[in-house]
């Protein structure tokens, strides 16, 4: 799939070019970044807390203007930030005042008074998240990881074709986890979605990425092509699996923590 | 709650026993304090003869008028200000004006300008009204988290949007609290705009029985003000109760 | 039924809410004094002399019942102005202290705290006059505002003594004042209390109109005189304050005391007194509350008045 | 900043303009609405012979006295209702009878209770002064996030840490909207005390100037009162800003 | 280390006894629970997301009262919280009012003034945590881990004799996650501090615990003890280690996940 895509840079979805961003009064959080999603494609980025992924994420969704640099997404530049973007926060950042379907439905309300077939569409969206029965509570009313499952069905309830997550999966479970991992990569690659990823978990990353992205203060100091055949059950446990889980790990000078 | 109302009703008796036993143990003049048992006599005898209704029916309607047409410009004028900083800089100065200057004094220039009878009332107690809801307006959208405000920037929101489905539903308890202040403050603003224009309402029969020094008939008529003050409270408080419903509801 | 004739409006614009003092202003709708005139009658209401005169010039209303001092303040400020009937001849001002403080004559309130209703009010303007007839002014005396409830201070001890009018004091009797003095401010300045008046243009184009709304009056202020109990009795329903039909009796007998003079015996209900008002409008400016001499035969007009011919029979 | 100032200054320029042409060509008597200029000249009068002087510190100072002694019980019924719910529902019926019920009315029994003189003003000050503070602090310690009041439960914090720790800092926006509330009504509340049982400050000077028809000294007056008012608005908003760094402070 | 307690009853420092907990109006969170925590001792709980983890640790700081069961701290009923429980809210949970430094001090200063040794500490902490330089920050302007990080110091700095940590590392990269599972470690064996550790992290899971209890609709269906030699950097790659690794996934069921 991705290898239809690769070369072309016209269906270069989202492209930072030489992306530079400070807080103001304080020293540059994003030091020079290029990067290029493509349709279908899925980066992971990976880094020490702190080192500038969320701000990143932030530049690519036009939340944050660069301070030099440029953002285009689908070739025009990121003033007009639309709904064909899906964001997932770090936080699960729902609306406290609003049922659990209701914060599923927001991006469409904003629109529309949602159709009958969009509410069922949200509603099974929960049901694969496994939050059917809880469609009728409020936020308050959640645990952690069922939030941050919510905030993840409003991202993806308008199919946006570009996704851009913050942790989707850091307070979930490792049997949902695996789960959602699966049925992401089968909907992204199904509607050709580009995704930026930003993970903790090593095996996360080289599960769902085409790419792993390595970034160090500010910038993205390592890129590490994920060259596996189709992901399934078997992938985590193929020794190919280690192995870029192994390189990944070096890239973050992992194996340096000593006891 | 029953235990409550039965506390506050005590408090009130006792409180009615104390200043009934004052009256008669100092001697004071029925001008200088009525005791409560005058007062509940003219109450009476207001509420029987018929003689309050009309006066009641025009506080109330004034009172009504006003409080939905200051909480509409305050409201409306919250929200402005709250999404327009250099509207706030521009206007805030003016507002700020027209809520010092005393409306007693300007009262002549209301008649001037609406005429006699209810309308300069209205403005009146509208005027007086609008300052507390729009302050807290003006308060409660600023301080939405910056967070949310990421959410709908993303979900490319319009200004209207952000305003009605993000920063009004999460100010909404600081809105609430400033509809309080002005409903309490419209009645007010609607007896004292009767102090002067009006030959009608409960803030004229204050001045009238000020007048003939009836203080009697003027605490049953402050007792009139003060019940109608506490229904229209209670019935904001209802409101509230009801607005709030998603962000107490636990079931 | 015959079709009702044309009514004129006229709208008097008053010192206070509609109370009893002025009763033959409230009661057109159960005797017709006004209708029968042609005139369609409204009045309203104010706080205060200055706000009548506010609301005529404004053109709020067409008549004012005013003072002389407010009318006269007015026409210093250079408006153009017109006394057309003299509805209380009768000076109602005083000044009251209580039977022991030995405050008998206006020299006595040296040195003393006396309240007035306020800093606008017409109690303060006669207490002035009292206090220039001794040579003494505001300054000698410390004046504290006691808003309408002015005898409670007195009867407390708070003010040695309160100016008022005369129907304030028949109500503070009634509401448990002991004995007292009063000095009464029409001993040393007999004048007018209150006088109709109206703007000079207005005085031009509706003078047929005010003249059968004078007459009105005078039917009415006449009928007071003839029948105070069912004056009082009206009042009840008319006034904001007249629950009490007892006191309502008492205020009107006041009233229609104040109502009738020398003069107006003379020539009539309303008939103005040129010469007691021009030595009040001197006074005043000797007192410095109007600024300017003024020639009081220009601004009154007895034209318009109903004469003998109003009284009843 | 300086060009919303600009701005604001403009439409004052142009506000006044257009009142002294419509003076001028409507023919208004003085009495009913004086020019502008009239108005000036009164007011350069009054403060050049130093006419204004007493009154205006008359007034301020019970201003003063009035919003320390309102805001002090505003903020602590605040706190003290917020914290029980028993005291809230016995207390605030009284609380409201006593705002609705017109200070005005009442002036002259205060001045019969408080004695003439700046007492009662103060008092009629915090009294009417008190209420949009108690209100919004009642509202704003009500709001504070649950999972932070769990924090503070687990750290044994104290019910006056978590009040002075957690709940007012968190609450401390509203709270100062409250407080801007509050001083505008102070100093009506001043004025309007000044009406009756005063002969000094900016209130019986309106009086006063009511009395003798001298509309323009009267709104030299109310011009006077209304820059009082902004200054104050000004201050609490200075304050405010100081209190609020916390909030807002970047580096 | 653990033999040591392990036997006496009189040691256990937190114990659960039939624990029952439903929100109201709702069906059970917690369905009886037993549960002990000795002086020392290194208890994880994992389980999927929503099945009743942060509940009990609540339950356990005496946060919520249980509907029935009791809960007994230093045998004494929860009724009294006290500083001697270090609790890590699954969100941060920041003062964001107050800065970094005094948002760890925030225990002591609740005591008294905090002393210069008690800043000293904090900022102690703070460096061991990698924040040092942002001391003086306000929460708004930390990344997501490292506002984890000053959640977890300010549990930390009153040296509690129990800590309640619920996905204390969840927001963390990898890197920094073991080194503070090795910190974590070695300094509660030094002060004989007693933990539960909620985590869905399976290796941190059993590189931390002495003991794995697997959680499942609020009720802990398996103890799974874990005996390993003391945690060194090879610990990871141990084959036993390996070994409980799949026994605790056996316990959640993971294995059943299908591509
Ligand atoms: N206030 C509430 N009212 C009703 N149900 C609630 C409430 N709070 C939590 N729950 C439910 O209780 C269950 C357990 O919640 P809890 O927060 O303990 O889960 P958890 O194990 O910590 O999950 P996670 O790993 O996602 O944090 C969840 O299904 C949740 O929906
Ligand atoms: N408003 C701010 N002002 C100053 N510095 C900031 C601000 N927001 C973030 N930073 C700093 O910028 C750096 C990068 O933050 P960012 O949130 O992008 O990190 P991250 O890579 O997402 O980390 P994590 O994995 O912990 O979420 C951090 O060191 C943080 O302290
Ligand atoms: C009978 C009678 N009693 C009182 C007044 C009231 N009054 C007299 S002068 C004055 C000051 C000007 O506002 C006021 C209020 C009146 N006019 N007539
Ligand atoms: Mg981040
Ligand atoms: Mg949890």
């Amino acid at each position: 799939m991705r290898a239809v895509c690769a070369g072309a840079a016209a269906v270069s979805l989202l492209s930072l070019r030489d992306v530079r961003f400070a807080f103001p009064g304080w020293p540059a959080t994003v030091a020079g970044v290029d990067l290029d999603v493509a349709a279908g494609a899925f980066h992971c980025l990976v880094g020490r807390s702190g080192c500038g992924k969320t701000t990143l994420l932030k530049l690519a969704a036009g939340l944050l203007r660069p301070d030099s640099g440029e953002v285009v997404f689908r070739g025009r530049g990121r003033d007009a930030i639309g709904p064909d973007i899906g964001f997932v926060f770090q936080a699960p950042n729902l609306l406290e005042w609003q049922r659990v379907i209701d914060n599923v439905l927001l991006p469409v309300s904003l629109h529309h008074r949602p159709r009958p077939e969009e509410a069922a569409q949200a509603l099974q969206l929960l049901e694969q998240l496994g939050l059917a029965a809880h469609a009728r509570k409020y936020p308050r009313q959640l645990s952690g990881g069922q939030q941050s499952r919510v905030a993840l069905a409003r991202a993806l309830i308008l199919q946006p074709s570009l996704l851009l997550l913050d942790e989707p999966f850091a307070a979930l479970d490792a049997i949902t986890r695996e789960e959602l991992q699966r049925d992401l990569l089968q909907m992204c690659r199904a509607r050709g979605t580009g995704v930026l990823f930003v993970t903790h978990d090593i095996a996360e990353a080289v599960y769902l990425a085409d790419r792993v992205d390595v970034v160090e203060s500010g910038r993205i100091v390592q890129e590490i092509a994920i060259e596996l055949p189709a992901r399934t059950a078997q992938t985590r446990y193929s020794p190919a699996f280690a192995q870029r889980c192994a390189e990944v790990r070096a890239a973050l000078h992992l194996e340096a923590v000593e006891a | 709650m029953t235990r409550a109302r039965l506390a506050s009703l005590l408090l009130l008796a006792a409180l009615l026993a104390a200043w009934e036993a004052a009256c008669r143990t100092l001697g004071l003049p029925k001008l200088v304090l009525p005791p409560p048992s005058a007062v509940a006599t003219s109450l009476w005898q207001g509420l029987a003869s018929g003689y309050f209704w009309p006066h009641l029916q025009a506080t109330m309607l004034e009172l009504l008028l006003g409080v939905a047409g200051g909480c509409a410009v305050g409201f409306g004028a919250g929200i402005a200000l709250a999404e327009s900083a250099p509207l706030r800089r521009l206007l805030m100065p003016y507002v700020v004006a027209s809520q010092v200057v005393p409306k007693l004094a300007l009262a002549p220039l209301f008649v001037l300008w609406f005429g006699f009878g209810m309308t300069s009332t209205v403005v009146i107690t509208a005027l007086i009204c609008f300052f507390p809801l729009l302050e807290n307006t003006l308060t409660a959208l600023q301080q939405v988290p910056p967070e949310r405000l990421e959410l709908f920037r993303m979900l490319g929101a319009t200004r209207a949007q952000t305003l009605w489905r993000l920063k009004l539903p999460s100010g909404l308890p600081g809105i609430l609290a400033g509809l309080r202040v002005a409903v309490v403050l419209a009645l007010v603003g609607a007896v004292v705009g009767e102090f002067i224009g009006a030959s009608r309402g409960l803030g004229a029969l204050v001045i009238a029985s000020q007048g003939t020094m009836d203080t009697s008939l003027m605490f049953a008529v402050l007792v009139l003000i003060a019940a109608l003050g506490m229904s229209v409270y209670q019935a904001t408080l209802l409101l509230e109760r009801w607005l709030l419903l998603p962000f107490t509801r636990n079931s | 039924q015959n079709t009702p004739p044309r009514l004129d409006r006229i709208v008097v614009a008053g010192w206070n809410k509609p109370i009893t003092e002025v009763t033959p202003l409230l009661v057109d709708e159960d005797k017709g004094f006004y209708r029968a005139q042609g005139i369609a009658l409204e009045y309203v209401p104010g706080a205060g002399s200055a706000d009548a005169i506010r609301n005529i010039l404004a053109g709020q209303a067409d008549v004012a019942f005013s003072d002389p001092l407010t009318f006269f303040a007015a026409l210093d400020k250079g408006e153009k102005l017109r006394a057309i009937y003299d509805i209380y001849p009768q000076n109602v001002f005083n000044v009251v202290s209580l039977k022991g403080s030995n405050i008998t004559r206006p020299a006595d309130l040296k040195g003393k705290k006396i309240g007035v209703y306020s800093l606008a009010s017409g109690t303060r303007q006669g207490l002035q006059v009292l206090l220039h007839s001794a040579g003494l002014s505001e300054s000698d005396v410390t004046v504290v505002v006691t808003g309408l409830l002015n005898f409670a201070p007195l009867m407390q001890g708070q003010v040695d003594a309160t100016a008022a009018t005369d129907t304030g004091l028949l109500i503070g009797r009634r509401r448990g004042l002991p004995e007292v003095n009063v000095i009464e401010v029409g001993q040393v300045l007999p004048m007018s209390s209150d006088l109709f008046v109206v703007r000079e243009d207005v005085y031009q184009a509706k003078r047929a109109a005010l003249q059968r709304f004078l007459r009105g009056y005078a039917d009415a202020a006449a009928w007071m005189m003839a029948k105070p109990e069912e004056a009082a009795q009206l009042a009840v329903k008319r006034a904001i304050d007249g629950t009490d039909p007892a006191l309502n009796l008492e205020i009107i007998k006041l009233r229609n005391a104040s109502s009738v003079s020398a003069l107006t015996r003379r020539n009539g209900l309303g008939a103005l007194d040129v010469a007691s008002l021009q030595a009040a409008a001197d006074t005043y400016r000797r007192l410095g509350l109007v600024q300017k001499p003024l020639d009081v035969g220009k601004v009154v007009s007895q034209d318009l008045l109903p004469g003998r011919r109003g009284e009843p029979g």
